[in-house]
């Protein structure tokens, strides 16, 4: 019994320290962690602006494929999240609309697209398509609509994977206005 | 004061975690004790684990099972390991192990190549030599030499043995583990061990009648004695019509034998470099 | 030098001793991936191993593995936590991997086969040759992969430079089922049957 | 999800071995001969469908309400460990003849990635506890797929004549790089398009 | 599908090449004045040498006793004197004692009368003794000592008595003529049998390719009222294998390993009926049989009546000799016979055929890997995968071949014939279950 | 005289066919559908085919030298690398073709054993490895030759429905519809003759058909794969086929989908490839029915319009365990198994 006692003594022992240098640690990262995390998306979501402060996140439930929003102090947009369903599972898309729905900018956030295909999305300049759409011009959703259809050849689904999410956005902004 | 807090309750719930499980694993495993056999372990480190069943086991570890067990009194049966496997084997088991016993190496009793023995027809089959056998016991007028098809090299689990030119094998002595499988495989029984300290070898296998062999192969040996009687100290004997040597003295008198044989069918043992090269 | 250098070719544990394969085929896309990989095994087979090798009188038999378990998960944790403070990129395109690292079987396999086993000072070159034969088994796999599979080496930025090599010709159109999972299998099955053709070369075992 | 869609996630689209990664030893080293294979994947299923609960249980239970989710790790390897050794116990005592089947390949699997990894993942995912056990089950039969069907390759590969230093493991993985190349047939899309 | 029974599985549909001898009479052969007769011509323990070096023999003077139970006498085919005994091949590959004997003297029967015995009255006994000093051995092929099979061990009873008049190999013809032109000694041969072994019912089972056998048989069978039915067979190769012949004719299997009378099976070919004939009411043990000499390289292919320790030469010269180089040059049948190379190779009681053939008709191809086409699974009568198989034997696996069913193989060479790879099956076989033999053999040593 | 004559085990004669003149027949089987690709999508064509066979071949010769033998004659590796050309489109970039025969001959045929010993489709393999490498190459189709003008590009019958089916309309009926209203009409005549934009040798089926039927004539290749694929296929595609159109059970359009795509090469020639299909007639009906399943589902659901290449090299995956499975049942084991009893 004793000897029982005794490994379980140990095992606990070591245990505990463990748990204590992890403590210890993870109270320093954890704020470090947050804080980035928190930056990471304050300048994504700048970017996205011009001119303008974004205000809180609100969750949308029920709105498709839109799962949250952003009001804009300082300009008349709004800035929308979206989980769009890429070649490679979920894909995190935000948005800036004016309150036409004209789409303002556009950035990818995490996705599992693949390297080389779907992840072209990622760069500078993969959004211009949609950048001007929305209001006036509908957003192009289907391949033949593009002026560059082989830019997205081979992607095609990631391309209708924000596509048709931005397109959705749009109506939604159209009929919020500026009704925040 | 949040954190510090959080950090306790790690803390806390960390050790009893860990008590939890450490109670509990050092009952199970006081329930469960596997016995670890130190001797197995360790005869399993010293055996070269090739796994090649020279031993007659499945493997290096079934062996060594069979040894540390006791159900096995035979410690010199890992041929392939050598000396120095042998040496640590007999440390382990706390026995005397004699390993001087010479290594013992495979070698093709039959110089009969395509110039010198007579093939009795035109064989088409499969290139093996135990297949060939069910043709007339081979193609070679010969039923006692090499047919060269190289099923012995097909079995060397150490790619030793290779295929000649002129229809005969050659196994690199320096590379042969001493497993003997090519001599099990081997239909006409051509392939034999010798110490690999041997010096010269009678390179013919064939028991046929001095004048059916003279018929059959410019280079076999043909039963004529000289070698026996003339140099009764050089280890020679002939039976069945065949001259056979025994390695237990270090006669010189082999080298002189080799140079009368009619048959020139006694051969210093170790390949030279230019037939090994010949090798394809 | 010899036990140092042992992990390269001899005792590769990727290529020879076949271990830790899953974090090798699943973080060698990009080279940096490799070089990060590398030094959260060496950290981890570093702390274990010392740890392991200082407690190994205090550990009673019965409970070796758990405790080993929770010396590594410690080790690991701070790995990752320290990883996604500091290096967010790299923690993020590890992924759950770091976390993995506490089952990478050579960690484990170090601790029992020879931390448990030997003295600190051992302990500690052990550590380092398998690591080090980790880091160049896995750095190998990531740099074939990468320049077939994406024509490009991924290292770290550095002032003006971006961290990107591009190897012209392949960067425009990679062999890009390299850098997927089927490519990690080809290219660790042929470096495989290249380790066993230098290993079995007679007189060749000394490297 | 669905079920149905984690079930063809995990056993074809994101199968652990194929796509992932995780389980590779065993993959490699377990798969010699198709019977020791099916024992090997069986064992596997059934650790992983109860990890997947228990860690599921602690996680949501204790780590996140005490706020300890960095102790994850430490926790979850403790819990598989200690749950490998338990069901070994169990089976032995309850069922010898599943003792004899799956008993020696049950201690291989503390070691084995992929029953951390389906643990990590269903944390990850966000799954509840219904769609972690189902996750678990599914990895755990893409594994077995996985694994039954690298054996019978690898022995039909025993009689051809493969050339000598890609006997063995080489073999192996180029094997399973060709078969993770076939089992890109399945990607996300094609589910989507299926569950609608 | 044909409207003639068959055994269902495996099998295949070889170009018979019967034309060039089945309408041929049988011819008596020439004599070479050289016999070479071997001391084993048969399954089991090889003869007892009854002559020596200068001994000056009779014709049908016994010169090879029994020498076991599983044996058969053999008799001197010509009257002359013994020049020597030497050790020969015989086609199978086997190194066989045989005695040398130099044709002089007189011919006990050679255009001599002889009065028939009436069987009728003979008991059992008689017969069966008859046929054990005739040395009579199957003529199918297998050679087994025909007094052995038709002693029928205690409690066993034979239900079906099948005559194997399926001749399935290609070119043969010898059974064929052997119908045609000596049926009423086979059917009185048959009869002799039934009074041995009271069998249940007997069958005669012949291949649809020669109908004119099976009309000619039915009718005289009618005539005479005798208790017999003639059964004509698809034509398949290897009908003739006992265990399929029994499938095709009785519906039963043979189980693995066992011999017909398991299921109540006994049966004898054409051939072997005749010899039963002669031996019990002329007393004339086997020194001559039927030999179909046939192929693509004879000049005049014909069905030979030749005594036994014939050369080969003797007999393809009795046929005009070669009209071109042959390739091969085979004892029996292409299917399961033996390549020899030397033409002095003599006839014995199990020669059915001797063919030479050219390279056209052998169709020969450089060997490749397995493609794994399934054919020879889908040819393999025994129901065995020979690709399989042969890949455990070429790996030297020879448990694994064991086990997969290498001892059930009867060589028949469907397998082989129809593998589009050129693979020597049958040789692999061959070679595999030399090395099992060899294992056990070991193994029982130890 | 003596040394002439031929040794050898029984059987002493062989039925007509070697591997060299299975090969050389499935060959030239295909020819004519070649020739039919050459002539619709141009010249290129023919280079794209030259490009694809002398690679394999030169690459099996490289590899002969390693292993010292000679292999070149049976055919296989030029059936592998014309199979590997019919599978490339005519405008694909040559680069993509020698990697697709590299691939093809050096990794999954050779490495394991060489004929014979490899147990995935060589051609298919090759092809799926460039496709999932180069996949804008891959998918880029010339369209069959007007006379006069030069090659265009446009996409596959499949590939447009593909993309047409993410906005369909309604009063589409079936596929032929829906290409008319994306603007590409076909009839099922362009589809059977071969007038659509496609891989070099895969748009006849007319062609196709006729090589295969020889071939299953011959007993080259087994009419227990062809039928089972073929029949499971339309099976499903007439039973599903038309939920897409919005039209119910039983009103998929068989024709269509049987005269698109690669199914006639993939059916006749490639998944009857003997040596990485299974090896009884059972196994056969299973593989076949596998495939027949694995292409309706890339097809319909799949995220690539075309999914015959890869139903087959899955189905390989299955076809040693298959084979242990269906063993052929051994003469008079029955009867043991009773008697023990
Ligand atoms: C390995 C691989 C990766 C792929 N990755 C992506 C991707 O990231 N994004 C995407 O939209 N499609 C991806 N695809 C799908 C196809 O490229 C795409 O659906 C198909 O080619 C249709 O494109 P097209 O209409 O432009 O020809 C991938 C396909 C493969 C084989
Ligand atoms: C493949 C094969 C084919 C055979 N073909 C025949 C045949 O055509 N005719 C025949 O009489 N015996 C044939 N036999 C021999 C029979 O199996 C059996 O030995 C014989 O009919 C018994 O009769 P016996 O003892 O009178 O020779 C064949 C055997 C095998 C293995
Ligand atoms: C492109 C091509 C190349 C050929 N090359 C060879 C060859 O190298 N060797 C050969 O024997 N036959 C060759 N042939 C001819 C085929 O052997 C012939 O079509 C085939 O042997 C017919 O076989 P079958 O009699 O079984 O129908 C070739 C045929 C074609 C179309
Ligand atoms: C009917 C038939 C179909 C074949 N199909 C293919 C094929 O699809 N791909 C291929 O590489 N080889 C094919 N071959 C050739 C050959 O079998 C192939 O190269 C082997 O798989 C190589 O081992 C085929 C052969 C035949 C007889
Ligand atoms: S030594 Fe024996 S096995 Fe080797 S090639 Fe010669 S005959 Fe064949
Ligand atoms: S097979 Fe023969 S040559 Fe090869 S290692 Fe064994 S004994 Fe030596
Ligand atoms: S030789 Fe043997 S394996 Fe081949 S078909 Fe005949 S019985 Fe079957
Ligand atoms: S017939 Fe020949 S090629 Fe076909 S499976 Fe059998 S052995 Fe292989
Ligand atoms: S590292 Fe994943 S199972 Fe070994």
């Amino acid at each position: 019994m004793t000897d029982t006692m005794e490994k379980a003594g140990k095992l606990a022992l070591i245990c505990a320290l463990s748990a204590l240098l992890l403590g210890v640690v993870n109270s320093v990262t954890e704020p470090i962690i947050a804080i980035r995390k928190a930056a990471e998306l304050k300048a994504a979501l700048e970017n996205l602006l011009e001119t303008g402060t974004p205000g809180p996140r609100e969750d949308l439930e029920d709105e498709g494929t839109i799962k949250a929003r952003y009001s804009v102090t300082g300009a008349d947009a709004w800035i929308l999240e979206f989980i769009g369903m890429g070649y490679g599972g979920d894909m995190k898309v935000l948005a800036s609309y004016d309150f036409n729905g004209e789409i303002q900018d556009v950035v990818l956030m995490d996705n599992a697209e693949t390297p080389g295909l779907g992840k072209k999305a990622e760069a500078d300049g993969y959004m211009d398509k949609f950048i001007g759409t929305g209001g006036t011009t509908p957003v192009p959703v289907t391949k033949n609509e593009l002026e560059a259809p082989d830019e997205v050849s081979g992607a095609t689904i990631t391309f209708a994977g924000i596509a048709a999410p931005l397109k959705e956005g749009s109506a939604y902004v159209k009929a919020l206005g500026d009704d925040k | 004061m949040d954190q510090v807090l959080r950090i306790f309750w790690g803390f806390l719930s960390t050790v009893l975690f860990g008590g939890l499980l450490g109670t509990g694993l050092a009952i199970a495993s006081r329930k469960l004790k596997v016995e670890k056999d130190e001797t197995v372990e360790a005869l399993e480190g010293a055996f070269p684990g090739l796994n090649c069943g020279a031993c007659g086991y499945a493997g290096c570890g079934s062996y060594a099972e069979a040894v540390a067990a006791g159900t096995d009194e035979d410690l010199t049966k890992c041929k392939p390991g050598g000396a120095d496997t042998l040496e640590q084997v007999g440390s382990i088991m706390g026995v005397e192990v004699d390993t001087n016993a010479a290594r013992m190496v495979a070698r093709v009793h039959c110089i009969g190549g395509s110039e010198e023995a007579v093939r009795s027809f035109n064989y088409q089959g499969i290139s093996d030599c135990t297949a060939a056998t069910v043709l007339f016991n081979g193609d070679k007028a010969c039923k006692y030499g090499c047919l060269g098809l190289g099923s012995c090299a097909g079995v060397c689990p150490v790619n030793a043995i290779s295929k000649t030119d002129n229809g005969l094998v050659v196994v690199d002595q320096d590379l042969c583990i001493s497993c003997g499988k090519c001599v099990d495989i081997c239909p006409t029984g051509v392939m034999r061990m010798i110490p690999e300290s041997a010096d010269f070898i009678v390179a013919c296998n064939s028991r046929d009648k001095g004048k059916d062999t003279k018929a059959n192969c410019k280079v076999g040996c043909i039963g004529c004695r000289i070698c026996e009687k003339k140099f009764p100290d050089a280890g020679y004997k002939v039976e069945d019509n065949l001259s056979f040597l025994s390695y237990d003295s270090k006669d010189p008198g082999r080298a002189e034998a080799a140079a009368k044989c009619p048959a020139k069918c006694i051969i210093p043992n170790k390949v030279k470099a230019e037939e090994a090269s010949n090798a394809g | 030098m010899r036990e140092l250098t042992k992990g390269f070719i001899k005792e590769n544990p990727i290529f020879i001793l076949m271990l830790g394969l899953c974090p090798a085929l699943a973080v060698s896309t990009q080279v940096v991936n490799a070089l990060g990989m590398s030094a959260g095994v060496i950290f981890v087979l570093l702390g274990s191993n010392i740890m392991v090798s200082l407690l190994k009188n205090f550990i009673p038999d019965e409970i070796h593995i758990p405790v080993y378990i929770v010396i590594i998960a410690t080790f690991v944790t701070l790995v990752d936590l320290l990883m996604q403070a500091y290096a967010p990129a790299l923690s993020r395109s590890l992924g759950v991997f770091v976390q993995l690292i506490v089952v990478n079987c050579i960690i484990l396999g170090r601790a029992e086969a020879f931390a448990s086993k030997n003295g600190v000072k051992d302990s500690i070159m052990d550590a380092l040759s398998m690591g080090l034969g980790f880091f160049f088994g896995l750095t190998l796999i990531a740099l074939i992969r990468e320049v077939l599979g994406a024509g490009t080496i991924t290292l770290f930025p550095m002032g003006n430079f971006n961290g990107v090599i591009e190897v012209p010709g392949l960067v425009q159109a990679p062999v890009r089922i390299i850098s997927l999972s089927a490519g990690a299998l080809f290219v660790v099955g042929y470096l495989k049957a290249m380790f066993n053709w230098i290993s079995s070369r007679p007189g060749k075992e000394e490297i | 999800m669905s079920y149905f869609a984690i079930l063809i996630t995990y056993v074809f689209i994101s199968n652990l071995i194929l796509a992932q990664f995780l389980g590779l030893c065993p993959f490699i080293g377990v798969s010699k001969n198709v019977e020791s294979a099916v024992g090997m994947g069986f064992a596997v299923t059934f650790v992983m469908s109860i990890a997947s609960l228990v860690t599921w249980a602690l996680y949501h239970f204790i780590l996140l309400p005490l706020g300890l989710t960095y102790l994850q790790t430490i926790v979850f390897i403790l819990t598989i460990a200690s749950l490998v050794q338990l069901v070994e116990m169990v089976v032995q005592k309850y069922s010898p003849v599943l003792y004899k089947a799956l008993g020696i390949y049950l201690p291989l699997i503390t070691t084995n990635c992929a029953v951390m990894g389906i643990a990590l993942i269903n944390i990850q995912s966000g799954y509840n506890v219904l769609e972690s056990f189902t996750a678990g089950i599914a990895a755990g039969i893409g594994f077995l797929l996985a694994i039954v069907l690298m054996s019978a390759i690898r022995v039909q590969m025993e009689t051809e004549k493969v050339p000598r230093f890609l006997k063995g493991a080489p073999i192996a993985f180029i094997s399973g790089g060709l078969m993770a190349m076939a089992f890109m047939a399945f990607d996300k899309a094609l589910l989507n398009n299926l569950v609608g | 599908m044909s409207r003639f029974r068959t055994f269902p599985k495996g099998g295949i549909h070889p170009q018979d090449y019967k034309e060039a001898t089945c309408n041929k009479e049988i011819q008596n052969a020439s004599l070479s004045s050289i016999a070479v007769v071997p001391l084993s011509q048969h399954i089991g323990a090889p003869c007892e040498c009854l002559v020596k070096k200068g001994d000056l023999v009779e014709e049908e003077q016994v010169i090879g006793k029994a020498g076991g139970f599983v044996s058969a006498n053999i008799h001197s085919p010509v009257p002359g004197e013994v020049k020597e005994i030497k050790k020969i091949f015989l086609p199978n590959g086997i190194a066989v004692d045989a005695v040398v004997i130099e044709m002089q003297g007189e011919f006990k029967r050679l255009g001599k009368e002889t009065t028939p015995a009436d069987w009728n009255s003979m008991s059992n006994e008689e017969i069966a003794a008859k046929i054990s000093e005739m040395g009579i051995v199957g003529q199918g092929g297998a050679t087994f000592p025909t007094h052995v099979k038709l002693s029928l061990p205690k409690g066993k009873v034979c239900e079906t008595f099948i005559i194997n008049a399926v001749e399935c190999e290609p070119y043969l013809t010898s059974d064929h003529r052997v119908m045609l032109e000596k049926a009423d000694e086979v059917l009185e041969g048959i009869k002799i049998v039934q009074r041995l072994l009271n069998p249940g019912k007997t069958v005669i089972g012949i291949e649809a390719n020669k109908m004119d056998a099976v009309e000619h048989l039915q009718s005289l069978i009618s005539t005479k009222g005798y208790d017999m039915e003639v059964m004509p067979l698809e034509v398949k190769y290897p009908q003739g294998a006992e265990k399929n012949l029994i499938k095709a004719v009785t519906g039963k299997e043979v189980p693995s390993g066992q011999l017909p009378l398991e299921v109540g099976v006994i049966n004898a070919n054409v051939g072997t009926c005749l010899s039963i004939y002669e031996a019990v009411v002329f007393s004339k043990p086997v020194i001559e049989r039927i030999v179909t000499v046939s192929g693509g390289a004879i000049k005049n292919p014909s069905n030979l009546k030749a005594r036994v320790g014939t050369s080969f030469r003797t007999l393809i010269e009795d046929c005009g000799g070669f009209s071109e180089e042959p390739v091969k040059v085979i004892a029996g049948g292409p299917m399961m016979g033996f390549t020899v190379y030397d033409l002095d190779t003599p006839v014995t009681k199990g020669t059915s055929g001797i063919l030479a053939l050219t390279a056209k008709e052998i169709k020969a191809a450089k060997p490749t890997a397995c493609l794994s086409c399934g054919r020879c699974i889908s040819a393999c009568p025994m129901g065995l995968n020979p690709t399989k198989i042969y890949k455990y034997v070429d790996f030297n696996m020879s448990d694994e071949a064991a086990a997969a069913g290498l001892m059930d193989c009867v060589e028949c060479g469907s397998c082989s014939f129809m593998c589009p790879a050129h693979i020597p099956l049958v040789q692999g076989f061959r070679g595999g279950k030399k090395v099992i033999r060899k294992n056990s053999m070991k193994k029982a040593g130890k | 005289m003596k040394d002439k004559l031929v040794i050898s085990s029984s059987p002493q004669f062989h039925h007509p066919q070697s591997t060299a003149s299975i090969m050389w027949t499935v060959s030239a089987c295909l020819l004519p559908a070649g020739i039919w690709g050459i002539y619709i999508f141009g010249l290129r064509s023919l280079l794209v085919l030259a490009a694809a066979i002398i690679s394999a071949v030169a690459t099996e010769a490289l590899l002969n030298k390693i292993k010292g033998e000679n292999t070149i004659a049976d055919g296989s590796a030029f059936l592998t690398g014309l199979l590997i050309g019919f599978n490339m489109p005519p405008a694909v970039p040559l680069y993509v073709v020698v990697v697709a025969s590299f691939f093809a001959i050096a990794v999954v045929k050779w490495t394991f054993g060489g004929l014979g010993g490899n147990w995935m489709n060589p051609a298919l393999a090759g092809r799926v490895f460039v496709f999932f490498s180069w996949t804008g190459g891959m998918t880029t189709w010339t369209l069959p030759r007007v006379p006069g003008a030069d090659a265009v590009t446009g996409p596959t019958p499949l590939g447009s429905i593909k993309v047409g089916l993410s906005s369909i309309t309604e009063g589409i009926n079936g596929p032929l519809d829906l290409l008319a209203a994306e603007g590409v009409p076909v009839t099922y005549t362009d589809l059977f003759l071969g007038r659509v934009p496609g891989s070099i040798g895969e748009v006849s089926a007319l062609l196709l058909i006729v090589g295969g039927l020889y071939l299953l004539i011959r007993k080259i290749a087994n009419w227990e794969i062809v039928v089972s694929y073929l029949g499971s296929f339309a099976l499903l595609v007439w039973l599903f086929g038309g939920f897409r159109y919005g039209q119910g059970l039983f009103a998929g359009d068989v024709l269509f989908h049987l005269f698109s795509g690669g199914l006639m090469l993939g059916a006749l020639f490639m998944a009857t490839d003997m040596v990485t299909s299974p090896l009884t007639s059972k196994g056969m009906l299973i593989y076949g029915v596998g495939c027949g399943f694995m292409t309706y589902l890339l097809r319909f659901f799949g995220s690539v319009p075309e999914g015959v290449s890869l139903a087959i090299i899955f189905m390989n995956i299955f076809v040693p365990l298959i084979n242990r499975a269906f063993q052929p049942e051994k003469f008079g084991l029955v009867k043991e198994e009773e008697a023990s009893k």
